[in-house]
């Protein structure tokens, strides 16, 4: 025989909960109540967070702004099932994630309105900063679990990334040397259908971008990233396995932009407004309320509830970080590197005095 | 030649819409003349530069490309190879480090590694430099890395009307062009524009204002802050517009006149292209400088995000004070 | 089911010669009697002119060399499906290739003197320089891909990579952009198990590199990179799809660098003695003798002859390459750029005056 | 301190050996020091600098990598953020391009962008500059370019005693560091390292020889060059060792004694970091200047191969004509 097969692969697709609400047992099962409470309450407040970064750009008060509507279950599924001491890498369009493991809405706020210190993570979560030239992210998820393996910790890396990222050749670095070192990274894909104008379909011939694993010696899986509950299963067992020492997983949440890229961006150049609206019928949100009412945890007076602690949370975010000092202009100069140069001190002197 | 030679066919136009004519015009010209780059095509460029190129020229001479700076490079250093003329989008400076490889390893030693059997005509446009207050990353001024580059051309303009002489000049220029759009000026100066076709040199900068107590060279948006802050003084204003090779000879029979030389910038001053400047003259007008060569330039911190970009881009009074330091020599 | 397969793929491997030199009939007639001749005699060609690189070398005539023993069906057999309008871009350890395609040996010599002119392909073939920075070359392929698109010809490209460039961003852009684009590009990866030290299970925790193809959206196949038939066989069929427009294919040619990886390196510290032993005794040249005897292609007699000629042409290769004048030093400035600038003009001055 | 102050513990070695021990001693030092890199472990490096750690410390601490250069700084960048102080080596620094956007736009940002939160405390080794007559690419001096990046420093050794001073400084600094070995040091000179450690500290400088008439400023290879060419000129010179930031009050104080000045290079001179230091002592030491400051360094050109090598590099000939230019003056 001249032609042999020499290896086979699956690509598979995980959803708990479908478009009608309606969830398969077995899996469901397995996760508590309380999740799906937790789940409404985080996607609430993102959308909240979103909706008014947005007014306050069109005010004047913000400057461009990277909506994450019709992303909450990719953003904010897989971030629940991180450990706050676990490291998170973001991409630029990450508001939910961060939102989902505690993070200042302030900071998020001020750092949209172009203030490093919107940035400067608190102590006690390991958020990096957001990450502006796409893709560029993802060897740092390499680096960061190398870390975690030199030190013996159990922890985990989240490394965000988008349709688009995934044709940087940093991807391929990045989840190769994942695969080689057996590292306790979880790739998220967070494939939104386009890259600015760039449909995904635009972006590569092949047919997901979960397959791609297979090429790196691990598992890559793609979720209905609109289905929180199948984000988290799929994010929560990728993390188990990289505290267990199994190494990386590839997970491809597909999801969608409903918004523009950002807001200097005009998306009716280029995309439709019935796949626009399509989409829009399959938002996270309309099924995961199907279901949890059908499991009695979701009724109109709790939303109106959950909505309003929400408003209130966003209300005095926003009021924090408009009240902040502006940032001071020696700041540049002072963090960019530790010990002042000769040349910093005259320019220190010259911008203060 | 100037504007006003040029006769009667001329319109306003901003720079956006100067570089989009240009681009038209090259196509139109040479068909092997090709635009890549992300978002290009459907979308017209974020800054809607290359608009329409695609409707009337087809996704074939404009491709949008898959989210990929290096292959957008690498690609482009094939087609050049093969004889094509790419002209090349990066979506901001910042993102141009991606390509570096590329552009350092392979554009600019294509000709000189197989001794001239294989060029690479291509251009690389970007947006680049302070100003408009998007994100980080957004508004670098790395120009001096490439002009360290041998084999590589540094172009700048600073007005719809350059904009339009240089590009075509970059465009039929048989080796690598970087050609830097300051993306604070795509819409905030009109020029008239002709619409027949000129050639700008490349290599060779322009006297933007006449005057004898001192020079100032400049490129790009820098050139109008550092005229603005000029009022007052009898300032001799270069306009470079080619950063590598830039002009040495106007830099020098202006100073040889002036013996004062303030070089204003918006990228870091420590090994900027002020350094080169500032060497350049201190060792060929040695005997003619009145006072020392000043630059007036970024900070050493990298460009920070919108709130305090206007305190590290040299402002008019910073500006000001070099040429009083310069004149009090 | 909440878990749906969405893709399968199978990884194949071709073979046409086996170990004991017996061929798949089917497979084999399809090619001419007079291909395997030119395989013989071209890879004993490349052979000769590598043995004497490597004295050469060690005389001091000669720079740091990359030897080609044990690939030289890897490179000759693909070559060969090409024509001499096809385009090829060769990594650094490409000289089988070139040789192949009828590059003047005595360039190729030059070129490993440290001469720039040695890379300055003659009219007639498109073989761009050797590449040294790894894995840089792969997106190169994409670019005169689009050429020979727009210019609507009927032309294939060649883009030669080792198992080490795999894991470069270059291979992932290169690819991805090539599969969108659907170029006639065929993608040659000449795993020979090692890059310098580093095995093949080092560089990928991915099973085999043919595979990552599918997640470009086209086709990828290992062959036995030994077997000369295999490999010029898949590459055949490579050829013949780009040339119909059916888009790019990744070919791995499965082999073994039997040689240190250049003259510089001392392979003894870092692989076993049995291993490269194993791998001799599968080396390219004693199959296709075994399979042209058979076949009565090849005899001793012939075998004298071929040598006869073949040393004949690289000692006369070596006799011009030393007699060539040495490089004229103003040509590094005056190759820089078309037009000299006025520094380049003093330094010109400098350097001759 | 000098290498006699260091007394008796010392003995002969090479660059090669110097670095090696230094590393070994870092290791045993802080546990948080790891090394990263192409053919690092097994192989003990192609110049043999990192042999025999990974048997000593280990595959964890000592990590081969799969080819990919902008892998192995992107880990690193990773790495330093997490709090260990990883030591990557680029095999050549022709190849440092492809790391250049995790440089320029993450190591030497991310104390700045997230205001002190994150630092990257990472040495990138690479051999640099002309000399081993390798191939193409493997002999690059692009110093410069990441002497313009704010946020980074730049080093380069001259001997092995400064070398290991140098490496274990850099390594413990608290951002990023370009530590830029000679390739043709390595194994050409040798001189007296003590075993125990010791540091040189960053951003100094060092005279190397005392003198009168004018100053020589150089680093790395050259620096041994320049000092050779120098004979029969009364000449001060400067082992700049920190390139970036280098030492201002060094230059400026020979500078101002000697009123000559001569910067040798092997990059290419223009934008080099000759023409910062030019710009800087012409402006600094305006009135103190007898003759305009000269660079002596590679032509416009890109790095040739073997044959061409000598001639690119400024030779004897070339540097010491520099030298009689400025005593002409
Ligand atoms: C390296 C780089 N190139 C280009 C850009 C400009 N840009 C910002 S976002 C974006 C598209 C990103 O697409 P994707 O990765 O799918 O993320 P999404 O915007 O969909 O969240 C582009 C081209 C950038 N920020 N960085
Ligand atoms: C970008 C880059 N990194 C490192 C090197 C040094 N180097 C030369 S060849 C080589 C290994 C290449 O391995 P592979 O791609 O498998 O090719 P092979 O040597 O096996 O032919 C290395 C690391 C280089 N030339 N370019
Ligand atoms: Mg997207
Ligand atoms: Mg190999």
């Amino acid at each position: 025989m001249p032609i042999s097969v020499i290896g086979k692969m699956e690509v598979k697709r995980l959803q708990v909960i479908n478009e009608q609400g309606q969830a398969d047992a077995s899996l469901i099962s397995l996760l508590p109540d309380s999740i799906y409470n937790k789940f409404f309450e985080t996607i609430t407040l993102a959308r909240l967070y979103n909706q008014r970064a947005l007014s306050l750009q069109r005010e004047g008060r913000l400057g461009t702004y990277a909506s994450i509507l019709g992303q909450e279950a990719s953003q904010i599924g897989s971030a629940l099932a991180f450990d706050p001491s676990d490291w998170i890498i973001p991409s630029f369009r990450e508001s939910g994630v961060l939102i989902a493991m505690g993070y200042p809405m302030r900071l998020l706020y001020r750092y949209w309105m172009g203030d490093e210190r919107g940035m400067s993570c608190p102590e006690g979560l390991n958020i990096l900063p957001m990450c502006v030239p796409v893709g560029s992210q993802l060897t740092h998820s390499v680096g960061v679990g190398m870390g975690i393996k030199h030190k013996g910790e159990k922890k985990a890396v989240a490394v965000y990334f988008g349709d688009g990222a995934s044709s940087r050749g940093d991807f391929h670095e990045g989840l190769n040397l994942a695969g080689v070192f057996k590292l306790p990274v979880v790739f998220l894909c967070q494939n939104n259908q386009w890259a600015i104008s760039v449909p995904r379909s635009a972006q590569s011939a092949g047919a997901t971008i979960a397959e791609r694993a297979f090429s790196y010696g691990f598992e890559g899986i793609q979720v209905d990233g609109n289905d929180v509950a199948a984000v988290y299963k799929a994010t929560k067992d990728a993390v188990d396995k990289a505290k267990a020492g199994g190494g990386p997983t590839l997970i491809e949440c597909f999801t969608y932009r409903l918004d523009d890229h950002t807001t200097s961006d005009d998306a009716t150049r280029y995309r439709s407004r019935d796949e626009v609206e399509a989409w829009k019928a399959r938002e996270p949100l309309i099924r995961l309320k199907l279901f949890m009412e059908k499991k009695g945890l979701w009724s109109k007076a709790y939303e109106d509830e959950v909505i309003k602690k929400a408003s209130d949370a966003v209300d005095a975010a926003i009021k924090e970080a408009e009240a902040m000092s502006p940032p001071d202009a020696a700041d540049m100069i002072r963090f960019t590197n530790k010990e002042l140069t000769l040349r910093q001190k005259r320019e220190l002197e010259e911008l203060e005095g | 030649m100037t504007t006003k030679q040029m006769g009667v066919f001329q319109r306003p136009a901003n720079m956006v819409g100067a570089i989009n004519a240009t681009l038209a015009q090259e196509m139109d010209r040479d068909k092997d003349v090709v635009i890549l780059g992300e978002d290009v095509g459907r979308d017209g460029g974020v800054f809607r530069v290359t608009e329409g190129l695609q409707k009337r020229f087809g996704p074939g001479r404009v491709m949008d490309t898959p989210l990929a700076e290096l292959g957008i490079v690498g690609a482009s250093v094939g087609m050049a190879i093969y004889g094509l003329r790419p002209v090349a989008e990066i979506q901001f400076m910042g993102f141009i480090y991606a390509a570096i490889e590329q552009i350092f390893s392979h554009a600019s030693r294509m000709r000189s590694r197989s001794r001239g059997r294989f060029t690479c005509p291509l251009v690389i446009r970007t947006p680049y430099g302070i100003g408009i207050k998007a994100p980080e990353l957004h508004s670098e001024s790395a120009e001096a890395l490439f002009c360290h580059m041998p084999g590589i051309k540094v172009v700048v303009p600073s007005s719809p009307y350059n904009a339009k002489g240089l590009l075509a000049s970059a465009i039929r220029d048989d080796d690598p062009v970087i050609f830097l759009e300051p993306s604070r000026l795509y819409r905030a100066i009109k020029s008239d524009v002709p619409d027949e076709e000129y050639l700008l040199p490349l290599g060779k900068g322009e006297v933007y204002q006449e005057g004898k107590d001192l020079t100032i060279v400049a490129w790009g948006a820098m050139l109008h802050k550092a005229a603005e802050a000029a009022d007052g003084f009898d300032a001799e204003i270069i306009d470079l517009q080619t950063l590598k090779p830039f002009d040495e000879e106007l830099i020098l029979s202006s100073v040889k006149k002036t013996g004062r030389l303030v070089v204003a910038h918006e990228a870091t001053t420590l090994c900027g292209l002020g350094a080169e400047i500032a060497a350049f003259v201190s060792e060929a007008a040695f005997g003619y400088m009145k006072a020392p060569v000043m630059r007036v330039a970024g900070y050493e911190a990298v460009t920070p995000m919108a709130r305090l970009e206007d305190d590290f881009n040299p402002g008019i009074e910073r500006i000001k004070r070099a040429y009083e330091l310069v004149m009090e020599y």
